[in-house]
């Protein structure tokens, strides 16, 4: 998307997120910023720190702790021609708006027979590992990328995460962003100045290889870098970064995976339906006779995400990839 | 005439009294106005439960009786000004322009029964309960925001207030101070569920008290009196004060749809008596009184909106079955690649 | 699970529903029925008929309309001693009770240390082809069965209808039930008199075959079975009816699809992680090996369930799942 | 001692008065148990506040200041009667007599945090902003349903009432007239976002006549206030005469949580004169004027408390770190054959 000669600043993931959201503000008045605490404090995590200062209160607004509530209210503000940007303060807490979601925000458009527009974001922090009690870990994209009539994008690097922002705010139709929150402040990244797209739809080659495809979203991407580096002497591991859920890039999944013949998909999510299910599916459907070697998910299980002693034994660790690349290698 | 019955204690009325006064603010022509959509909508409903028993629509929510609060909220209105209705104000839109072949489509499960809400400032349908409740709060709010002077109106039932969309969105349009009248069309059930299930306050207009905004209870089938008061309403929004809530008391004295079978569950006696109660004969005979309308001006009103309607009916049976494409049209501005494939693959597998 | 000389009625699948109640609520003092129009009038689709009048008004309770609220309140049922049974009225309106289902119903017994229960079930009409306006259609098991700490069934036949229902109530975890009400009055059947259960988790094998395996739930399994019929010619095609999504008898659809070298999965929901997913997943993982083929999905699309008069183009038909048949088949 | 000053009009309370005015019922026991209580709480929040600063506990939501609404609920309360938490009410099990390690280790991360509510009557932790109201909702109605006496109070803050949750629990606690208090800790914020952005209700106890209950009013710094107000809640409901809303006034003058810096929103000097207006030493300084504690006596109330908290980071620090097994235990009472075998696997990879 960028060109050779773009300025770029080194930022840690959630400022990039910050970055998209002034850049966008500033580019476009009918975007504004709605959820729990995104005003004063500037959000808990500090993802829309200064909005209020640079754009009013009425740009970047404080709602009542009513998640169903705002999203149905950005429904309407689309109505007026608003681009709502709305604010989840944690991925659990995302679950009181799933209603308005698949009700509302995935239909609204199909049922004007296409004439009025639903340009809304969701974005919210998602995802484990950061030490924290219960509900504040969770990795819902599955809730979201099965409701038809929404778009889902999961960014792994500072760049991406502002550059699909960007994307998400532009786009005509509903947008759900998760971000990694575990590295929120650990990712760091050359970031493009200023106006910065990475368009919805097309995954990322993190790594290339030629035995096997790691495919991942999110925070999983680095577990995945990490496993290819242990697995260096052992194989070429590919790790392809999804970017976007919804649309999806098959044809990169399909290209890495015909040249690859292996595949092994890595999610924080609870298996059962997971997203690595759909991946799964979609290589059992298209590259049937590409597959060297079952395709394995490494995932979080079919149990309430532990208390946080233990999470490091839910979350799909670097050994638990490098084990299911080894023995996908090994079939 | 007579004064129509007390339907509870402690409500708003305007066209109650001996003799009949006019109401400030409304000439004949607004009276008379007030009286075509009473009937429009009268006629709607009541040719579409016998469109329904002939199988040329699919199961249809009746509104026969709750014509007064639909036609008092909108003659309360400018055109600009937005409506939210659900299933149970499903024809609304016949007074903002609506032709009721667009209707009848929606209860055809015809794809045309599609609208653009833009066009006539009439939201979509809501078939789930209270969900609209916010989009109506995000919608006033976000039009306050641009700096316009419209409001809104949301439509929903005394079950819909029980539901925490109703709550969340009320209370957001509060806080927000949304240009928008919560209009509740209280008919005491909520398909077979009386109003003592459903809360335990006395009156649902209490509810206001908790949101800080102001309340008025009014006889929903006193047309003039839904009208005043969600006038106030309007005024009180566009003012810059916020929301209303305003109750307005009937009785659902026939099946909840089509596919209803209340003798399981109503007092037949009160269904009888609150029959006797029908708001369009009720201000007919109110007009009458005032000297405003005879009853050719009636033979006429019905004939037209008859003639309305068997042309709908008409219209709406002539047009072409819809695409299959149009079950993969209009979900995204911008459609994901796969609903392109997924739609040749349909139509080879179908059209061989 | 019956023996040989159990006498048998013939009953609808709605009224096998209502059987199942009326057996379970004299059975178990302490299983009680709440929702909405589930007391005086039995339901909207007479469901709960009689059980007000049989057991009294404190044991098939009216709810005011709040999904959340009395499947909250279930979960509060459940710790005072009693086992729920929850009707969601439909499909779609079970939506704002996902957020009490993801954040408490699949996770307090966990809380708990195990030491508390939470036997509750919700039975809820699911699916489409019912000329019905919109969100009266659509098919939410993903929403369910994704989230840990449920279980999920969906009968296909009147039988199963009752027995899958029984063996939900006496359950010690809480079980989410999809009714087919395309079915309801048109699925006939022998249905054991009296008590009557189906383990959760067995598969049924509905039709032999040998040369490709079906795979379906609810009512898609009468779909699969005239596609059999049409392919009777073509093909030796078994249908697989799952019964139970979880836990799930992956030893059942294992030991098919190896013996058959063939699968197609046919779901009504939207296809993107979508059970059909799921199941395509493990294949992918345990039965690459004997695939002679790809797997296919006949599924939904990934758009808003369409109005009714379209409904059809939606919904998998018999074509569509003959199509993947001989596809897989020409492989 | 000076009366706690005015922190909102039109409050109850008890221990304003001077000279000090015994409330009935309550005798020297009762008195010194209630003092007890707040200060084991007093003990629990400062410590934790340390242990959290010194990496020992994870993030930690305090609750200084809020003592008075905590113990004086409890107190309010038979043992048989149940409580209803949320994250800000995390250690009320305490009063309880949950150990401090199980609380402490819940903050840890420790899987022995979890606790059988039924052993103490006191429900698990609530995380998600009000969606406890319909739990104590139901478990109240159930045990009316079987015909106990026993009661439930629900504690959640002034953000809560924003939430649908509340409005069904609340709506359907009044319905069925289930025997609970619904128990607002009205602290003014919901972490940065103030009352008045949260409702344009004048009061939070407005909102009980929505539901067609009684609301009662009280000064959140005064325990005996909140004790009274909590004991009338209970006696109505255990009269089977349906659910009380309690409004708590009080204010947050600490931060949300040790994660949060409220410097950014706060305003400092109202935070100062909260500090001023502090629960636990109003109530020393009452009893102190009533004859029944001395200085000595708060020494060993505190010291006892002291002993406790450190006993208590003591076993938690000294138990053994959760078995890996614990993640897939107790989701299911009959768990889906795949968990064994994902435990295995998971066991497999890494202690080769
Ligand atoms: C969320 C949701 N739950 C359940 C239903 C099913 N349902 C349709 S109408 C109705 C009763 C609504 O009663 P009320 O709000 O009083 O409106 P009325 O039908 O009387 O106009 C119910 C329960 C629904 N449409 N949406
Ligand atoms: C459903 C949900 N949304 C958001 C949050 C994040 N959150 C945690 S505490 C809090 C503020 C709660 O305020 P209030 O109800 O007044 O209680 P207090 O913290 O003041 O005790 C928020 C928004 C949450 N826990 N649950
Ligand atoms: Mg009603
Ligand atoms: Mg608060």
């Amino acid at each position: 998307m960028s060109a050779t000669a773009v300025a770029t600043r080194e930022l840690m993931l959630v400022e990039a997120v910050n970055d998209a959201l002034h850049v966008e503000l500033a580019r476009d008045p009918s975007v504004i910023v709605l959820g729990e605490d995104v005003g004063r404090l500037g959000g808990v995590f500090r993802a829309t720190a200064g909005l209020r200062e640079a754009f009013g209160e009425k740009r970047c607004i404080d709602t009542p702790l009513s998640e169903a509530g705002f999203l149905g209210a950005a429904v309407g503000l689309c109505m007026a021609g608003w681009r709502p940007v709305v604010e989840m303060q944690y991925d659990a807490f995302s679950y009181p708006c799933l209603d308005q979601l698949i009700t509302h925000v995935g239909r609204y458009r199909w049922r004007t027979g296409g004439r009025m527009g639903f340009p809304l974001v969701i974005r919210m922090p998602y995802g484990g590992g950061v030490r924290a009690p219960e509900l504040h870990d969770d990795s819902p994209e599955t809730y979201y990328v099965h409701t038809p009539g929404v778009k889902v994008a999961v960014p792994a690097t500072p760049a991406d995460a502002k550059g699909l922002l960007a994307a998400a705010i532009r786009d005509p139709d509903p947008v759900v962003l998760f971000e990694p929150k575990l590295v929120y402040r650990t990712a760091r990244g050359a970031v493009p100045e200023g106006e910065h797209v990475v368009e919805l739809g097309k995954a990322r080659r993190a790594r290339e290889g030629s035995d096997l495809t790691l495919v991942a979203w999110g925070a999983m991407v680095a577990v995945c870098e990490r496993a290819a580096d242990d697995l260096a002497a052992e194989a070429s591991v590919e790790v392809l970064d999804l970017r976007s859920l919804k649309p999806l890039d098959d044809e990169a999944l399909l290209a890495s995976v015909r040249r690859t013949g292996r595949c092994v998909v890595v999610q924080e999510a609870p298996r059962t339906c997971g997203f690595a299910s759909e991946i799964s599916a979609l290589l059992a459907e298209h590259a049937i006779l590409d597959l060297q070697g079952p395709v394995l998910r490494v995932t979080g299980y079919d149990v309430p995400y532990p208390y946080w002693q233990l999470e490091d034994w839910y979350m799909p660790s670097v050994e638990r990839v490098v084990d299911a690349v080894r023995r996908v290698l090994a079939f | 005439m007579s004064a129509v019955p007390v339907v509870e204690q402690d409500l708003e009325r305007v066209i109650a009294g001996r003799p009949a006064v006019r109401p400030a603010g409304l000439d004949d022509d607004a009276l008379l106005a007030l009286h075509r959509s009473l009937v429009r909508l009268r006629v709607y409903d009541e040719r579409s439960v016998v469109y329904h028993s002939q199988g040329r629509i699919g199961t249809y929510a009746i509104f026969r009786g709750h014509e007064a609060i639909q036609a008092g909220a909108v003659h309360a209105l400018e055109e600009r000004d937005w409506i939210f209705p659900s299933y149970r104000e499903s024809a609304i839109g016949l007074l903002r322009g609506l032709p009721a072949s667009t209707i009848l489509q929606w209860w055809r499960g015809h794809p045309s029964g599609w609208w653009n809400p833009e066009e006539v400032n009439v939201a979509s349908i809501c078939v789930p309960i209270a969900t609209h409740v916010p989009h109506a709060a995000g919608l006033a709010w976000g039009l306050a925001l641009k700096e316009s002077d419209a409001v809104a109106v949301a439509i929903f039932g005394d079950g819909a207030t029980s539901e925490g969309a109703f709550h969340e969105g009320a209370n957001l349009a509060a806080v927000f101070r949304a240009p928008l009248v919560l209009l509740c069309n209280n008919n005491q059930w909520a398909i077979s569920t009386p109003l003592r299930d459903q809360t335990a306050a006395e009156r649902l207009s209490d509810k206001a008290v908790g949101y800080g905004m102001p309340a008025i209870r009014v006889d929903g089938n006193d047309v003039l009196a839904v009208h005043d008061a969600v006038r106030r309403g309007v005024e009180h929004a566009r003012a810059g004060e916020g929301p209303t809530f305003v109750e307005a008391v009937t009785y659902r004295s026939f099946p909840h749809a089509t596919a209803d079978d209340p003798s399981i569950y109503v007092d037949r006696e009160r269904v009888e008596a609150e029959r006797g109660r029908d708001c369009v004969a009720a201000y007919e005979t109110y007009l009458r009184d005032l000297g405003v309308l005879d009853d050719e001006d009636v033979q006429t009103v019905r004939e037209e909106a008859l003639a309305e309607l068997r042309a709908g009916i008409q219209a709406a049976e002539d047009e072409a079955p819809g695409d299959p494409e149009l079950v993969f049209a209009h979900a995204y501005a911008d459609p994901p690649p796969d609903l392109a494939r997924d739609l040749e693959e349909l139509r080879r597998v179908h059209e061989r």
